[in-house]
């Protein structure tokens, strides 16, 4: 049984941080570094082994009508892969990027703290422990974004602080609503006994929870936050919380919810559908203005999580794949360009494209990773990005839906046209910088590498035989909706 | 029924004080009350007629009892919104170092 | 014996009695748990309660400390019906202000009790404290006198002639 | 005890005599978490209200010499590690995380319920040293005139 083991090792290695490396700084990244490699190992090895099952586990060993469950199914495993993999990452690149702030042994235990929160709510099977774990992600998350103590990011923080409690408190009222509708708080039991009530209860908490976990994916109305929040943090920061902390907290919530949970009543995947393409259009539209290179990426955060509520919202099978292959992508290539943009601002002290230049010759490895990230995010056809692109715009015409099509493919016009411009100030332009500031060392490039090997690689997962065994099994978790409540109660009894 | 609504209604001015104050620590409280209301619609839900508190004293008998599984809940949420008022209070406090004043529209660094 | 030790001593059976008071005296368990957390707690904050050694004979202190309490009352009876003849009286003849009084005491003791009687009853309270200079500055709801010695006499002397018998 | 540190004489002396008072009920309400109301965070929360009167009623220099504040700190991490140390003995004793391992006891009486009275010290522990610490990281922040 290794399901605790996603909460237990970076809980306990968050607490060994504080206790032990208070005084030896080394021991903060020697034990970080071991509990992400643990946790990537974990997490691939389950994914490669389980395939379709779906494993149950009981906390402190009560059984299911007290106790709180942890199920793991192939969506759960193909959301682990993809936050220890950018877990890996940000860590590796934190080393180096993190030394010229202050303080480094807090940012590790807090980094471990956000990676415990995003894993639980990913492994839990109830609301609640869902929520809890839910405000762990966020606290850390609200500390790393003021971690480098400048005036910006504290006004950043404060206003991702006041948004994140709103949003947690609609969830927590939607969480109330549920258990006052269903006397139970266990996911599956929700979704067993939810039908039989009235259908307004439904639409009460489907209205909340759509509020809240909409704030927390930040899709178009409620976007306010991420741009300020996403683009003051720390480069690896900015990845996490662009790369897997929305999804996880955002999108991988709403898609239990509302596939597995609820069944998706038509209403709320209309919803999807339409909060998704404004997110897309407008979204890029805000991006295609912007000079500075780190908020120019958040704006197109919320611009690609548009593309997956897209493809959630056309609710077919291959609407599904698509959002699920672009939720992976996304994570991989929205976080190497926010490496590049970090190792870009650690050797020039800079974020405005127009000051940058020429830096082919200063930054070798940053600028054609950057270029890899670029093609990949535009959709241009061998990179991962034009595949779920692809599968999304074929499954909206297939929907009977070619205006969303049109949208989608206007969008992703617009953001070729904006990374464009960013190859061509940021990385070609003609202003010579000649001296840097600090050296980008060798483990800021492994990392960056290491996602746009990545880029590459995860295209093969269309394939059709890599498709069988990799994203089929979870477009099947989220498309036989009903199918959760069985496996999870069921799995439960044989125990 | 009546509950529910002053409940509902106390969740709002939470809501109103967080869009429309414009002092930090204004909408810190604001945002206690929006915890305090949601806490409030977990108690009541677990409130039924007749019962008696949920605990097990010695030489008690049992008897109804409301609901304790949201008193439990709500006892958690308390700690987590006391963790966010901290983490809240502590970013004011920063910001004001930085600004000098707690005016949210004079805190403007970031645009667009 | 020493002040702190003593004042540990005091501290340690008082929180054995609070426990006692507290728990079921009957199980042994509470009993032993009960003496470890005294212990842990005389530990940590033992030594600030006694801090200065008192003359006097604990018994007598303690009848002092009874006459005081009944004198009090007495005080409190007076001044609460003085302050609701100003209350409903109509024109309100109120004359606020802040006036300064000498003490003799120089325990800290029996000044807190000083300025603690003075607070509770109607009328005064006790706005600030300076031990150095025995002084006590009382925001009065009726102003009778600006002079310290007469203020002395109307609001101080009241109390301290016990308060020496028991805390000096 | 300066004059000048801290506030009037009166509250310290208040403070002074019931500081211990609130201590031993902090614990007491630890200690009884699984057989009365409270338990580890309500009592930790006091437990840092009467380390807190004495931070304000006698200044930051007097409570730095009574109370080792690296210390404070290193009981916090330390109380939460052991917290999670007693959850994974939970999987290899009980079989599941956080499982109750330990002999149960007889009803009302206080060594029992197994682990939960353990898991209450240390949360108590943990709550009461966060607690302080916050308060005391907050109170201690100057505020610089700008930038």
């Amino acid at each position: 049984m290794i399901l605790p083991y996603y909460i237990i090792i970076p809980l306990l290695a968050a607490f060994l941080i504080s206790l032990i490396a208070g005084k030896k700084d080394n021991w903060a990244v020697i034990l970080s570094v071991i509990a992400t490699t643990a946790l990537l190992v974990l997490s691939l090895f389950s994914f490669i082994s389980m395939k379709d099952e779906t494993v149950t586990y009981s906390m402190s060993a009560w059984s299911l009508p007290y106790g709180i469950v942890l199920v793991q199914d192939a969506l759960t495993s193909f959301i682990l892969v993809m936050v220890s993999i950018i877990s890996f990452t940000s860590l590796i690149f934190s080393i180096q990027y993190i030394r010229h702030l202050s303080m480094d042994w807090k940012y590790y235990s807090l980094f471990m703290l956000l990676v415990t929160g995003m894993n639980g709510v990913i492994i839990t099977g109830d609301f609640f422990n869902l929520y809890v774990f839910m405000e762990i992600a966020l606290f850390s998350a609200f500390a790393l974004v003021a971690y480098g103590s400048r005036a910006e990011e504290f006004e950043a923080a404060f206003k991702y602080a006041v948004m994140g409690s709103v949003s947690s408190f609609l969830i927590l009222a939607g969480i109330a609503v549920t258990y006052s509708a269903t006397s139970t708080l266990t996911m599956a039991k929700v979704a067993e006994v939810l039908p039989t009530n009235d259908q307004k209860v439904i639409f009460w908490i489907g209205a909340l929870f759509m509020a809240g976990f909409g704030l927390k994916a930040a899709a178009m109305p409620f976007h306010a936050w991420l741009p300020d929040a996403h683009s003051s943090a720390p480069a690896p920061i900015s990845s996490m919380l662009s790369g897997v902390l929305i999804k996880a907290l955002g999108i991988y919530v709403l898609i239990r919810i509302f596939y597995n949970v609820f069944n998706a009543p038509e209403i709320f995947t209309k919803i999807f559908l339409v909060l998704g393409t404004i997110s897309i259009i407008i979204g890029v539209f805000l991006a295609i203005g912007q000079w500075d290179m780190k908020r120019l990426l958040a704006y197109h955060s919320i611009s690609q999580i548009g593309y997956i509520l897209l493809g959630m919202g056309i609710a077919t099978p291959l609407g599904i794949l698509g959002a699920v292959f672009h939720l992976f992508n996304h994570a991989i290539f929205k976080s190497l360009l926010f490496y590049n943009a970090g190792s870009v601002e650690m050797a020039l002290g800079t974020r405005d494209l127009r000051k940058m230049g020429n830096l082919m010759k200063i930054l070798p490895t940053t600028s054609q990773t950057s270029l890899i990230a670029s093609l990949s995010i535009s959709g241009i056809p061998p990179f991962n990005g034009f595949f779920s692109k692809l599968i999304i715009i074929i499954a909206a015409l297939q929907a009977g839906l070619p205006w969303y099509a049109v949208f989608a493919i206007i969008g992703s016009l617009l953001t070729l046209a904006s990374f464009m411009k960013v190859q061509r100030y940021g990385f070609k332009g003609e202003t010579t910088v000649e001296s840097v500031e600090n050296k980008v060392g060798w483990r800021m490039n492994t990392a960056m590498i290491i996602l746009a090997v990545l880029c590459i690689a995860t295209s093969l997962m269309v394939v059709p035989g890599i498709q069988e065994v990799t994203l089929d099994p979870v477009v099947k978790v989220i498309a036989d909706k009903t199918e959760y409540i069985q496996l999870v109660l069921g799995g439960m009894n044989g125990n | 029924m009546i509950v529910y609504l002053l409940c509902f209604l106390l969740l709002l001015v939470g809501l109103y004080g967080v869009l429309t104050k414009r002092d930090l620590i204004k909408i810190i409280l604001s945002i206690g009350i929006l915890g305090y209301a949601v806490n409030l619609l977990l108690i009541l839900f677990a409130y039924r007629k007749d019962s008696v508190y949920p605990i097990l004293a010695k030489g008690k008998e049992v008897a109804q009892m409301v609901d304790p599984l949201p008193q439990a809940l709500v006892l958690t949420s308390i700690v987590i919104e006391l963790g966010t008022t901290a983490m809240l209070v502590a970013l004011a406090i920063k910001l004001f170092e930085k600004y000098q004043t707690f005016d949210i529209s004079q805190i403007r660094r970031l645009k667009g | 014996m020493e002040t702190k030790t003593k004042s540990r001593i005091i501290v340690f059976v008082a929180a054995l009695l609070v426990w006692f008071a507290l728990t079921d005296i009957k199980n042994y368990q509470e009993v032993l748990i009960g003496i470890a957390i005294s212990l842990l707690v005389t530990f940590l904050t033992g030594h600030f309660l006694v801090t200065t050694e008192k003359t006097q004979h604990p018994v007598k202190r303690t009848i002092h400390f009874l006459f005081y309490i009944l004198k009090f009352v007495w005080e409190m009876i007076k001044a609460n019906l003085e302050v609701a003849y100003l209350v409903i009286h109509p024109m309100l003849p109120i004359k606020p202000g802040i006036v300064k009084i000498k003490t003799k005491l120089n325990k800290d003791s029996a000044i807190t009790v000083l300025s603690n009687s003075i607070t509770l009853t109607p009328g005064t309270l006790t706005v600030d404290v300076n031990k150095d200079k025995q002084e006590l500055y009382i925001h009065w709801i009726n102003v009778k006198t600006q002079d310290i010695d007469e203020a002395t006499e109307e609001i101080g002397n009241r109390f301290e002639k016990t308060l020496t018998e028991v805390f000096e | 005890m300066q004059q000048n540190d801290g506030m009037t004489l009166i509250v310290k002396t208040v403070t002074r005599i019931s500081v211990w008072m609130i201590l031993l009920y902090g614990i007491y309400i630890i200690f009884h978490g699984h057989l009365s109301p409270g338990g580890g965070f309500a009592g930790g929360v006091i437990i840092a209200l009467a380390l807190l009167n004495v931070l304000l009623a006698f200044g930051r220099k007097f409570t730095s010499e009574w109370l080792n504040i690296s210390f404070l700190h290193d009981l916090e991490s330390a109380s939460a590690t052991l917290f999670l140390v007693i959850g994974i003995l939970g999987i290899s004793l009980g079989g599941a995380f956080l499982a109750n391992f330990m002999n149960k006891g007889e009803l009302f009486a206080l060594l029992s319920a197994g682990t939960i009275l353990t898991l209450n010290i240390f949360i108590g522990i943990k709550v009461g040293m966060s607690l302080f610490l916050v308060v005391w990281v907050l109170a201690g922040s100057k505020i610089v005139k700008g930038e």
